[in-house]
């Protein structure tokens, strides 16, 4: 059989991986959700679906707390992947050919291409400092002992970083629904051998020498038999 | 710059535009803010007038009490504040006088008759009749037996100065007049009051 | 007060001196604060400490305490040296002109008549030298060597401003400026008033420092007038009352007076206080004395007193003492002369000097009767409060009754203020438990004893048996019956000289004029007289109107005597009946009678020609500035050290040692031991309020609690420099008598002064704070003070004394 | 001041509401003011009892700590202190400075501005600056708002709380507590204007008195408040107990409150719509035919390989 066939073989996130990831997102959405009230009181009927105000004010910080914690798991998974190369800068500089979909034109890209790693690095600095300015202005516990000034600078920092961090995630969350494949890739965590080609060469590359070394081993234990249906 | 815009206009500016319109559209405008946030605690009162007894200025003070003095009622004072109307305080009152509630309601009031036995090392709670009865008798026997009707030179003297008391700083003329009336009568000369100190 | 806290807003000088009004009386302070605001009057504080009042006043001068006489006896030889004193009021309202008997002198600290064994003086040459009329020699030019004024400025020209300084420590330009402003007020339009308090009386010279004020005052003309007069703030609510009504030793209401041992007739009783005119045709008020005596005697005894039995004379105590004041009687109790005690209201344990003195003299008490709204350590002087009160309760036998009575909101009746006022108030709840009215107490008490006596007999059982007890319920006299009984009834139609009737026989008299001498009125309190007439009760009254603009408010409530305002008021007016000055007018002749914004305290028919003096209630009809023989230490004031003092000598008379001190105060042998020297306890200390509490009692209210919760001594910042004392530390405060520990407060206003040649630090202490109640636990600040007291009143020497303070 | 009744039409600024408060009354009802004149105050702390009794507050019970002032601080049982200063000036004269230290009432309340809860801090017509605790959420954003340091967050119940300038009772036509009890007259309370004129008078005293610098403490950085100070040393606010030269919002709360949220909001929203946009124009991005074709190529190229002997 062929691995042109298009049905997702290609394993490209764990279970493991996939659960972190949604413990995060789901998490982050959660804080989201809870934060924006007290961001813009356009938003504050949003407390109800935290049963009521107070219950969003006290529910926020414990949120953060374990998507802090949670995002910390998937950093450490993702961190290889995600350190930038050369060929990440090439391929921003040509950002228009990737909104564009002129993907024939784009350099070659790893498992994460330089938007993904993007996200990678934005998302850790903003949790980051969400984890500190949080812990500054966190009633009752730490703010009532910081000093005027800094829980100012803090609630001020807060407010701005969650904005970018939620930019961050609208642009990932559309690049999930924009790049076909992917968003079944986070669910299922497998991709089409083609899918993998034409946004990940590299990988699939990678992956193609992978499967063939495996072969290769397993191939001398091979009866002639199960050889016939071997590639 | 000739354009004054304070910071709240600035900052409705940005905002109101944004927030009228969309808040309409989520159908949720802003629930009343209770007027005056406490109930006001004086409404129904009874007012007593009275006096302050604690320094020699005598401000007036108003005591707020629940219940109307109606007789099945026992009126409780809740509330002490100045008598505008007394020409010396007009209204005013100072620490002390501002707190007399607490002194009022003070945990250290008394509430009954109490006797320390000799060489005891608590209170007991005893009735007023034998409160009185038992103080009377101490001091009958002792006036009995130490009341001076004459003194070494023959003259007559009729004191008893074996039992001394002390009146107090803040009781009424009332019962000060009443306290010297008997004081005297027994013959008591050790007889004293806070005037000193 | 002579005057009354409004009328403070028409002074235009106010000086607080031995008083801290802004602390102790912050609501009649305002009176103050509107004299400055809108009479442009200036405040000047002279006190140890730069204290709450000199915090808003206009000048402030340090004085080491105890040596105000000094500093007010410099001011009358500034007033003489540069004739700056009010020579129209003193020539005509003073005793300046009378002139004294040759007897009479004054060496080396002491005045003739010196019992140096019995420290006691023999008063009988200090008096005036009388002519044939026995009225008292004058000499209206003032020269004459031994009047009056020329013995004053002889007496006073000791007092330089260098003296001064060096005994008060007081820099000598702040004495001079505070000297320049009080004599401004010396014109007629211009008036002072002096505004003290305890910080006065409670020396061992108190009596004097205040007399040495009241003749500054006469010197400068500002007695009787607006603004001016000498103001005994008084330390509790009816401390007045009390007072008046004679709750002391050796009183019975209306300043009567219990006779001695000695006084065995009833004639010579009262010929000795019915005291007749000095000075041709002077009123002498006293005169009337027998008037007031006799119509007490029917209000206690009624038919049982009668002429015959001289109206029960012999049933009054006779006094073996000058005084039963109470040193005296914890002097006794501490010998064991003492069996029983009752103590109304009233927390001698933490009130009197020398706590362990007391505590020892309570527990040989055979029995203790409490009678309070609160816990007080006094009742509970058996009990151990660990350190603060280390006693062994298996060791004392004293059996302690605990009564609890109603407090002010619980009952109806009057206090008097310092004002002299009588102000009704009415109860408002029912006291908590079982708590009863003092008056049901007493009555309680009473009537138990009399059924005692009427069952079993006993000592001299007369006056217990006839005691008048007219009160509807008689477990419960209430206080409108007393109210009426103190300001009395007739019992037969009274008429006046031209035998019309003036009241009918069971009405209630309408002032003490009416009372008489002969069995037909009866009256509780003489001077309360008219309080209560046929109209009703005029104490209750609650108009404040003031028509006038002078603070007077006539139709408010009821003042003692004849609701009159301001006292002497008659020395508003010059001798001629018009006002010194329009803005100082109280009262004035107006051709037929004597008329103003107050009731004159004068005879309102008696026209200016017949020349009678404003000071009704002497015999001279004048303000004294010779005592006579009123005072136990001399005529004139004279300045002589606290018995626990910081300098080496009395700088007045280094070489006197019987003049070091108050050589007329009575100190008990075994207290002489009880005092510290200079050498051990180098430190003055002086004791005092603070705003936030009062006495005892406020540390049992969580409000005044949070205000101050703890215990403090103040510190100035030198001598706090020389222990290595910082702000908030713990420090021990020692004298002869015991120690206390308290939190330092390092503070700015307290200066070390240089007092004869040696610098003085001085300590405050406030007195508040003890071992129950809702403030932190401490120590009884009378642990420290000293067993001594005031040689005429014998109060205690509360404001000066010496200790040593230690860090800890 | 009878007839300021605070009413649902009286509240003329509410906290994280958008929508324009009632103003059409706002004519009818005067601006209140309360004048602290230090030059008169003694320090007494009967405004601090009278306070607390009224207000039904009962704090701990302190220690000493060397100083007059008790309570220390600010608590969410005690709204107001008094605060002692020994203060000497360069000449060694010494004066007891004592300020009487609570929530100032601004006319632009930097609690009211931080606070994100609807209804939970609302300034009333008459200028009074309320906290409604049914509506407080503990967020402590007040603490920050506020350039005085005044609202404490209540360790039990998690509620801001501050001096109410007894709305209570003015709303009963009466003075507050405080006002009502201090015995020397240096707390008066009246309309804005009086009060602003008797300052005026006060001070012109003590230029009479020989205070070259006194004034009226009035701060413009908040628009005014609502409790005013006559001070002796109007020049130097900072001797009585660190009282604020030039009190305002802090310019980060400003940043954070101000006009940057509902920008932020819109440009969230802007951000989801280009999205949307970009897709409609640019389509879905996704691997094609060549891409099997590819895959297939390299499968059959790796083949021949692998069956070359």
């Amino acid at each position: 059989m062929s691995l042109a066939k298009s049905d997702p073989s290609l394993q490209r996130y764990s279970v493991w991986n996939r659960l972190n990831h949604w413990l995060v997102a789901i998490s982050f959405v959660l804080l989201v959700l809870s934060g924006l009230p007290f961001f813009h009181p356009f938003f504050w009927s949003l407390t109800a679906l935290f049963g009521g105000p107070t219950m969003t004010r006290i529910l926020h910080p414990w949120i953060g707390l374990f998507m802090t914690l949670m995002f910390l798991f998937m950093a450490i998974a993702f961190f290889r992947e995600s350190l930038i190369r050369r060929r990440d800068i090439q391929w921003l500089r040509q950002i228009r050919d990737v909104l564009a979909n002129r993907d024939d034109k784009l350099p070659p890209v790893g498992k994460n291409n330089a938007g993904q790693k993007l996200v990678y690095w934005i998302m850790l600095g903003c949790i980051a400092l969400l984890l500190i300015s949080g812990l500054l202005i966190w009633q009752p516990y730490f703010a009532g002992a910081v000093p005027i000034t800094l829980r100012r600078l803090a609630s001020l920092g807060h407010a701005g970083v969650a904005f970018l961090a939620i930019l961050t995630l609208i642009i990932h969350v559309y690049s999930g629904i924009w790049v076909k494949g992917s968003f079944q890739a986070m669910v299922r965590g497998r991709v089409s051998w083609a899918w993998a080609r034409h946004h990940h060469d590299l990988w699939y590359e990678e992956e193609r020498e992978k499967a063939r070394k495996h072969r290769a081993i397993s191939s001398r234990h091979d009866t002639p038999t199960n050889r016939q249906e071997s590639p | 710059m000739t354009l004054q815009v304070t910071r709240r206009q600035f900052f409705k500016l940005g905002a109101t535009g944004l927030a009228t319109s969309s808040m309409a559209m989520m159908g949720f405008a802003p629930e009343p803010a209770v007027a005056s946030v406490r109930h006001f605690k004086l409404t129904g009162a009874k007012i007593t007038r009275s006096n302050c007894t604690y320094c020699s200025v005598g401000c007036g003070v108003l005591l707020y009490s629940r219940g109307d003095a109606a007789i099945n009622v026992v009126d409780d004072i809740y509330h002490v504040e100045g008598d505008p109307d007394h020409p010396v305080s007009r209204g005013s009152l100072c620490p002390k006088g501002a707190g007399l509630l607490d002194y009022v309601k003070s945990d250290s009031r008394l509430r009954y008759p109490q006797v320390r036995e000799a060489g005891s090392n608590e209170w007991k709670r005893i009735g007023w009749d034998e409160a009185l009865d038992r103080i009377a008798r101490h001091m009958k026997d002792d006036r009995d037996a130490n009341f001076e009707a004459d003194d070494d030179d023959g003259n007559i003297v009729n004191r008893w100065t074996t039992t001394g008391m002390l009146a107090a700083s803040a009781s009424t003329n009332e019962t000060a007049y009443l306290t010297q009336k008997v004081v005297r009568s027994l013959g008591m000369v050790a007889f004293d009051n806070q005037a000193r100190v | 007060m002579t005057n009354h806290w409004v009328d403070i807003r028409n002074a235009d000088l106010i000086v607080t001196m031995g008083g801290n009004p802004a602390e102790a009386h912050p609501v009649g302070f305002r009176w103050v604060m509107e004299a400055r605001q809108y009479n442009d009057a200036r405040l000047v504080v002279v006190d140890p400490r730069f204290n709450r009042t000199a915090a808003v006043a206009d000048y402030y001068a340090e004085i080491r305490t105890g040596s105000d006489i000094a500093f007010l006896g410099g001011f009358i030889n500034y007033l003489i040296e540069n004739q700056r004193f009010h020579r129209e009021y003193v020539l005509a309202y003073t005793d300046a002109s009378l002139i004294v008997s040759p007897e009479f002198g004054f060496e080396d600290g002491l005045f003739s008549g010196y019992d140096p064994d019995r420290g006691e003086y023999d008063k009988a040459s200090w008096r005036y030298q009388h002519n044939a009329d026995d009225y008292a020699r004058r000499d209206e030019t003032l020269e004459h060597p031994r009047c009056v004024f020329q013995l004053m400025r002889r007496h006073y020209s000791r007092y330089t401003l260098d003296v001064v300084s060096s005994v008060c420590g007081t820099p000598r330009d702040k004495i001079q400026r505070v000297w320049d402003m009080m004599a401004e007020t010396a014109a007629p339009d211009r008036t002072m008033t002096f505004l003290y308090a305890l910080g006065w009386t409670q020396h061992s010279i108190g009596s004097q420092i205040i007399r040495t004020a009241a003749i500054i005052q006469l010197l400068l003309g500002n007695m009787g007038m607006r603004g001016g007069g000498v103001n005994a703030l008084r330390g509790h609510s009816n401390i007045q009352g009390l007072t008046d009504l004679g709750l002391l030793s050796n009183l019975l209401p209306g300043y009567l007076k219990l006779a001695q041992s000695d006084e065995q007739s009833y004639a010579s009783y009262i010929d000795d206080r019915a005291r007749p005119p000095l000075v041709e045709d002077e009123v002498s008020y006293w005169r009337h004395y027998e008037r007031f005596h006799v119509s007490l005697m029917k209000a206690w005894f009624g038919d049982a007193a009668s002429a015959d039995n001289d109206w029960c004379y012999a049933w009054l105590p006779k006094l073996g003492q000058p005084l039963y004041d109470v040193l005296h009687t914890f002097e006794r109790m501490h010998r064991g002369e003492v069996n029983g005690y009752i103590c109304q209201g009233f927390n001698p344990l933490a009130a009197f000097p020398h706590k362990a003195k007391n505590t020892e003299a309570l527990s040989r008490l055979k029995y203790l009767v409490v009678i309070d709204p609160l816990r007080t350590e006094t009742a509970e002087f058996w009990k151990n409060h660990g350190e603060f009160h280390d006693v062994d309760p298996a060791r004392i036998d004293t059996e302690v009754f605990r009564l609890p009575t109603s407090c002010f909101a619980e009952e109806d009746g009057t206090i008097v203020n310092s004002s002299r006022w009588l102000q009704w108030f009415w109860s408002a709840a029912k006291p908590p438990g079982e708590a009863r009215a003092d008056t049901a107490i007493m009555a309680g008490i009473f009537l138990r004893l009399k059924r005692l006596y009427q069952q079993e007999g006993g000592a001299f059982p007369e006056p217990i048996l006839n005691l008048q007890w007219p009160y509807r319920y008689p477990e419960e006299p209430s206080p409108d019956e007393l109210a009426r009984e103190y300001n009395g009834w007739a019992l037969e139609d009274v008429y006046d000289e031209a035998r019309n009737l003036v009241v009918r026989a069971g009405e209630q008299l309408p002032d003490f004029g009416t009372l008489r001498a002969d069995g037909s009125t009866a009256c509780g309190c003489w001077l309360f007289a008219g309080c209560w007439p046929r109209e009703g009760n005029l104490m209750a009254r609650r108009d404040n109107s003031d028509p006038y603009g002078t603070g007077q408010t006539l139709g408010w409530a009821w003042a003692w005597p004849a609701n009159r305002r301001i006292l002497y008021n008659r020395a508003s007016a010059r001798p001629d009946g018009t006002p010194w000055s329009l803005r100082k007018a109280v009262v004035w002749w107006n051709g037929q009678r004597w008329v103003g914004n107050d009731v004159p305290d004068f005879p309102v028919g008696s026209a200016p020609e017949e020349g009678q003096g404003p000071f009704i209630m002497n015999q001279t009809g004048r303000g004294q500035i010779f005592a006579r023989d009123r005072m136990n230490e001399g005529p004139l004031p004279e300045h002589y050290e606290p018995f626990e003092t910081p300098i080496a000598s009395n700088p007045l008379h280094p070489d006197n040692p019987r003049a070091k001190h108050n050589p007329a105060a009575r100190v008990f042998e075994q207290d002489r031991e009880n005092f510290g020297t200079l050498e051990e306890f180098p430190h003055a200390a002086t004791s005092y309020r603070l705003t936030e509490h009062f006495h005892y009692w406020t540390m049992h209210n969580r409000l005044n609690a949070i205000a101050q919760p703890e215990k403090f001594v103040e510190i100035g910042e030198r001598l706090a420099e020389e222990l290595g004392i910082a702000k908030g530390d713990r420090v021990r405060v020692s004298s002869k008598r015991g120690y206390i520990e308290a939190v330092a407060v390092v503070t700015k206003r307290i200066r070390p002064l240089q007092v004869a040649g040696r610098t003085v630090h001085q300590v405050g202490i406030p007195l508040h704070w003890g071992f129950l109640g809702e403030t932190k636990k401490s120590y009884l600040t009378n642990t420290l003070t000293p067993f001594v007291g005031d040689a005429n009143t014998q109060t205690p020497e509360f404001k000066s004394f010496l200790v040593r303070v230690d860090k800890l | 001041m009878r007839g300021d009744q605070i009413n649902l039409q009286n509240v003329i600024a509410r906290s994280a509401t958008q929508v324009e408060s009632p103003r059409q009354r706002d004519g009818g009802v005067e601006k209140v003011t309360k004048l602290i004149d230090v030059s008169r105050c003694i320090g007494c702390k009967a405004c601090q009892v009278a306070c607390a009794e009224w207000n039904d507050l009962r704090d701990e019970v302190g220690e000493c700590v060397g100083e007059y002032d008790n309570p220390l601080d600010l608590t969410p049982d005690t709204w107001q202190v008094m605060r002692f200063n020994e203060y000497e000036d360069e000449q060694g004269n010494l004066e007891w400075l004592i300020r009487k230290d609570n929530c100032m009432h601004c006319a632009e309340p930097g609690c009211l501005e931080a606070c994100p809860a609807p209804g939970a801090i609302v300034q009333y017509a008459n200028g009074i600056v309320d906290f409604n605790s049914e509506h407080c959420i503990g967020c402590g954003y007040c603490v920050s708002g506020c350039p005085f340091d005044v609202p404490r967050i209540s360790k039990q119940d998690h509620k801001a709380y501050k001096c109410t300038l007894c709305s209570d009772r003015v709303y009963h036509g009466l003075e507050p507590a405080c006002v009502k009890s201090c015995p020397t007259g240096s707390i008066m309370f009246g309309t804005r204007e009086e009060m602003l004129h008797l300052a005026e008078e006060r001070s012109d005293f003590l230029h009479r008195r020989g205070f070259e610098n006194a004034g009226v403490y009035n701060p413009e950085g908040v628009d005014g408040t609502h409790v005013i100070y006559v001070l002796q040393h109007a020049d130097k606010p900072e001797i009585y107990s660190g009282l604020p030269a030039d009190p305002r919002i802090s310019p980060l709360v400003d940043a954070w409150k101000g006009v940057t949220k509902p920008l932020a909001s819109v440009a969230i929203g802007l951000a989801a719509l280009t999205g949307f946009f970009h897709y409609v124009t640019a389509g879905p991005k996704e691997h094609g035919e060549e891409d099997e074709a590819a895959v297939r190529e390299d499968d059959a190229r790796e083949r021949e390989r692998e069956e070359r002997p």
